[in-house]
């Protein structure tokens, strides 16, 4: 598919949203501002927003516990996701989920999840529900490497092959989860490997390339809406920070994220190309830092000001009807 | 005389017209039709009991079989539940709940708290429950108590086949997570049902039978011990009050509590093991809510804390009956304080 | 490996008390002596035979819900499984567990098992203490094509390749899974392909073939006890009755069984091969057949003569110390 | 002074003084070394919260981190325990229970009666619990209920490091299935503890305070609040006996009983949500068994039925407090027949 400059001015923003958000948090974390696990997707902002600039308001996605990007690249708001880090009562859910549960359903967005491989029996869902109300959309489940190994992940991936399901597996291979190697606990060279096993195209393609994942998704995407069934996509890229902020990362080796960010940074790539190819000006780029940097600095802003919830609150929203 | 059938066709009727009414209710399972990709018939099955047989041959592919991956496709009808549909899904025993808990616990009932209120999930888990076909430790549990104990989930247990249709109806329309437990051995009943579609409301519990000296509360199949054990006692000259809970969550508090103010005696029957189960929740209620009204130590027959045996000698034992639902009516009326 | 005159009238044997264990309780529960749920393994006697000759005391295996050929071939006793199906408190586990439930860790019968995909798990931790505690021994789990679906399954072969544990997973493969075809059911052409995914060898067998499996185990268990990981083996299996006693199986083509009985009987073929080869005469083979049926005609006789479980049993063996 | 360490540091060294004198005890789950295949260190992480730390240096591959598969690693654990080792298998948080329960409450907890009392599964499952840690719904729950409920499991919710220790030891020593419940909150407060290894036997609950006007049952870090309150109401006149139960399974019924006949009053705390929970099953333990003795209801405090939420000024609501528990003592002691 090709992308307009519109499209790619979009998934710079979109990339860039979601790095400066994760720089952002680290340091409120760091400042004692953020309660509860938080887990930053810094570093792999090209996978989320290669995939979801295929989606539309149709489409569904299910997340991890590492889900501010996904969130991002769906459209979720950022004040609205920014205060429900914040654990605020204008939060996206109100300051009862917090940064591992986020979800807007109104944008396909199904949740972050704090169980990992709990979203892909969901994502199967969301495609049958697809498939069988004819809206044409298709839903996307981002696992880790980790959850790739969780057997909620491998029966979905045969679930969408036997039923066909307009569904795509996003496998995000950071190398790690949390302090264990992708190589130690995964038996396979690659987790694309697999897909074959469950009759599925699989793909593994460089995660710190925007343009890469943006190509293999939009095939995937043009299958399944097709009614050609699911297909796996593994992206492999690393995490900027530890599994979640407090973590000191001593599994990895020494300089091994400084090397990354200073050689094959998905931002830093993606302006050389776009600029070089001269379909974006530096000048483009750089106003739309600014101007993401100010939404964020507002997020934080109006998530620090905005009220807690209050006592009242605590009872609600655990049924329809009870 | 009005209609006659049995529970379990009483289910399949609910399914068939819900079906009917609204185009996004779904069915699926293991072999719920049967049949699916083997050269021999379709709608082969209906589960291994035979209950959904027939919707696939009056509803096409809204009846789905599925692989043994429980977690896939419960956690599949959950994901449709918040994508439009209204699936039923069927986890084939109760028992089986170990290999897909999570889509339920921390999944369905939980969205709505944890999305600030805006997440609707409609989805039924309809299940099978209960000992009594000699189908051993992992195909004979009750389990009701541990769905019971989550928030954001709903759990009916019907008795009849009455109830079984209109609370299965019920929870079809409910926007929340419900699970519906059936029990093997009531399948076969047979009781009074209107043929149009009815509802019967969450929370209602049913005074199966009204009395003045003891309250029995009971829930699925131990509620026809608990009206047996009532009938032998009336002859005595006990006259109970057997209070039907139809649903555990939901819990009807007012009913119990007001038949324990009335009769000053509290008896529970469950089947399920006995420690943290439905017994113990009604009891301990009773002692919080109607204290003043006990007056004899609330009693509660349930299931010894032993898995359950194969032998039917010991399953026989294993199971509460109405003697022993009657013989702590009595134990009741003969404390002296 | 090969196989000696005192091998073949083992496996022989093997092969025909399981059919006629099974042929037996076929009867038993037609006339109501049976209670529960029964499914027999009537058909698939040259896997459980093929794979188990090559085990001995030192090793595992997990079993399933058609679990009493896995008993009888990895050597429990006649009488006491009769006796269990019957319920009696002579039963291998005193009328407790059942038809589904028939275990004696003494032989390393880890217990048919009622959760479809329970096994595998179970085998992974057999094949740990194997390497742990240096025994030698190995592991084998038998899984049916409907198992072969279950995560815990799945989780299973990633685990067991990662630690390279000496664990074998057998995949009966009858075509089945209760009523609904492995076709329809599982995204794969053969469960052996798989294996690749989860980096270790996979490998489709004629599972009427006792030879075939056999050999393919060979190499499986050898390949384990020297320490160089896992194996999968799919065995195409049928299965002579339906998914438990009393299925009227519409869903079978019509003939279906009693075509395969008529060609490809695992029993017939054996008597075939070994006879014709000059290994064994037949009359060595008749006269095996009439000690086995004898043999279950006392073992059925003993079963239900023998004592019912007492009330005082309800409540023992709960804990070993409560 | 006698040493003073925390309860992190108690379940770490009952972890090394077993693996030091039985070989076949074996640690494992998911980063319970950490850095396994990594290019950094190795026994990097020790869980997330560091928990196991240190054990890899001391006894290398018999602490094995594990992948993200928790029904195969669990149930390797199972295995594992019914063929000759002795496993200490971490679940990370109870509320992953849902991803592999089966193998705990189908197999573990079944295999010796269903094998007929031949099999031995002597496992041991440690897992964190609890609300405090603005975790949010899917990482704070309890859940010990519905391990309570099932028979042939012991369930152990240990509340002060000496206990800790003492029952992990004896955990790791039972022969039976054993589910060891860690409060996050609970492992950094620090008491005496015993260099030596020793033992606390199952079933025997710890009065923490003897008192005779009203009984208050805790366990695990509901008994600090509970000894907050007693010593709060001291000062008011009320006396308390606040009992430990240490093990909800086996439970001392005994040390409950005699309390509650002696008190007379009965306060269960529970950080569990409400529905067939231990405060119910304490509570219809009372009711059943000393009812005679009864002057007032019994109360309970719990959380709320809600899933655990995430805001700060929620979860903090969400929790039983101290205050909560006195002012429930309080109503009891206030109470007129
Ligand atoms: C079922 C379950 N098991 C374990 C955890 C704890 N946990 C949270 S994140 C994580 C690592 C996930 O790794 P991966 O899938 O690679 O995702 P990443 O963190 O690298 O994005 C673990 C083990 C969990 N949340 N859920
Ligand atoms: C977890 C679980 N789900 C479903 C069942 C019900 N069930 C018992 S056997 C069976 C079919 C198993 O098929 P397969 O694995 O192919 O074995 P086969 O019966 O063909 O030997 C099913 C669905 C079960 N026992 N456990
Ligand atoms: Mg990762
Ligand atoms: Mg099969």
């Amino acid at each position: 598919m090709q992308l307009s400059r519109a499209d790619l001015l979009k998934a710079y923003r979109t990339m860039k949203m979601i790095r400066e958000f994760e720089e952002r948090l680290h340091i409120e974390f760091a400042a004692g501002e953020v309660p509860g696990f938080v887990h930053l997707y810094a570093g792999e902002e090209a996978v989320a927003t290669g995939v979801c600039m295929h989606l539309d308001d149709r489409d569904k996605i299910t997340s991890t516990h590492r889900g501010h990007g996904h969130c991002l690249a769906k459209g979720c708001d950022v004040d609205g996701m920014m205060a429900e880090i914040f654990g605020k009562t204008n939060g996206l859910c109100a300051g009862k989920g917090g940064s591992m549960h986020i979800a807007d359903l109104s944008k396909g967005m199904l949740g972050a999840n704090g169980i990992v491989g709990g979203g892909p029996p969901l994502a199967c869902g969301a495609a049958l529900a697809a498939k069988k109300l004819g809206t044409g959309g298709v839903a996307v489940s981002f696992v880790g490497d980790g959850g790739a190994n969780q057997g909620t992940t491998l029966e979905s991936l045969n679930l969408a092959a036997i039923w066909s399901l307009p569904c795509i597996f996003v496998i995000e291979n950071n190398g790690y989860a949390e302090s264990t190697s992708c190589k130690y606990a995964g038996a396979c060279h690659d987790f694309a490997d697999r897909a074959s096993g469950f009759n599925m195209p699989g793909v593994t393609v460089d995660g710190h390339d925007f343009f890469a994942v943006h190509e293999v998704t939009g095939e995937a995407v043009r299958r399944a809406r097709m009614g050609n069934g699911p297909t796996l996509i593994e992206c492999k890229v690393n995490r900027y920070y530890g599994h979640f902020e407090g973590d000191a990362q001593t599994y990895r080796a020494r300089d091994e994220v400084k090397t990354i960010r200073e050689t094959r940074d998905c931002i830093a790539n993606f302006e050389k190309k776009a600029t070089s190819s001269g379909m974006l000006a530096a000048s483009e780029l750089q106003e739309t830092s600014r101007e993401v940097l100010a939404q964020i600095d507002d997020a934080v802003a109006k998530a620090k000001a905005a009220a807690r919830p209050g006592a009242a609150d605590l009872l609600t929203h655990v049924y329809v009807s009870y | 005389m009005s209609r006659q059938i049995s529970l379990q066709q009483a289910v399949n009727e609910a399914l068939a017209q819900e079906m009917e009414r609204d185009k996004t209710v779904i069915v699926m399972g293991e072999d719920v039709a049967g049949g699916s990709g083997t050269q021999g018939e379709m709608d082969a099955w209906g589960g291994p009991l035979g209950i959904t047989k027939g919707l696939w041959s009056k509803f096409g592919d809204r009846v789905m079989d599925t692989p043994i991956s429980e977690s896939a496709f419960v956690g599949a009808a959950v994901g449709a539940a918040v994508s439009g549909l209204r699936p039923v899904v069927e986890l084939m025993f109760v028992d089986f709940m170990g290999v897909c808990f999570d889509q339920i616990l921390n999944q369905a009932a939980k969205f709505r708290y944890m999305f600030g209120g805006k997440a609707v999930t409609p989805l039924v888990v309809r299940t099978m429950y209960g000992a009594g076909l000699r189908a051993a430790a992992q195909h004979s549990q009750c389990l009701y108590p541990m769905f019971t104990h989550v928030p954001g989930l709903k759990c009916v247990v019907p008795s009849t086949p009455y109830d079984a249709k209109g609370l299965l109806i019920q929870a079809i329309r409910d926007n929340d997570p419900v699970i519906f437990f059936e029990h093997k051995l009531l399948y076969s009943i047979r009781g009074e049902v209107p043929e149009e579609p009815y509802t019967i409301p969450f929370g209602e519990a049913n005074f199966v039978r009204e009395g003045s000296d003891a309250t029995i509360v009971a829930l699925g199949r131990m509620v026809h011990l608990a009206s047996d054990a009532a009938q032998a006692l009336a002859q005595e000259g006990i006259d109970c009050e057997v209070i039907d809970l139809r649903t555990t969550s939901p819990l009807d508090e007012d009913s119990v509590l007001e038949s324990v103010e009335k009769t000053g005696r509290l008896v529970v029957v469950d089947e399920a093991s006995p420690r943290c189960n439905i017994a113990t929740d009604i009891a301990a209620l009773a002692g919080q809510k109607a204290f003043a009204s006990l007056k004899a130590p609330m009693a509660m027959v349930t299931a010894p804390h032993t898995p359950v045996p194969f032998s039917d000698v010991l399953e026989d034992q294993y199971i509460p009956d109405a003697k022993r639902v009657a013989a702590a009516v009595r134990d009741t009326m003969r404390y002296k304080a």
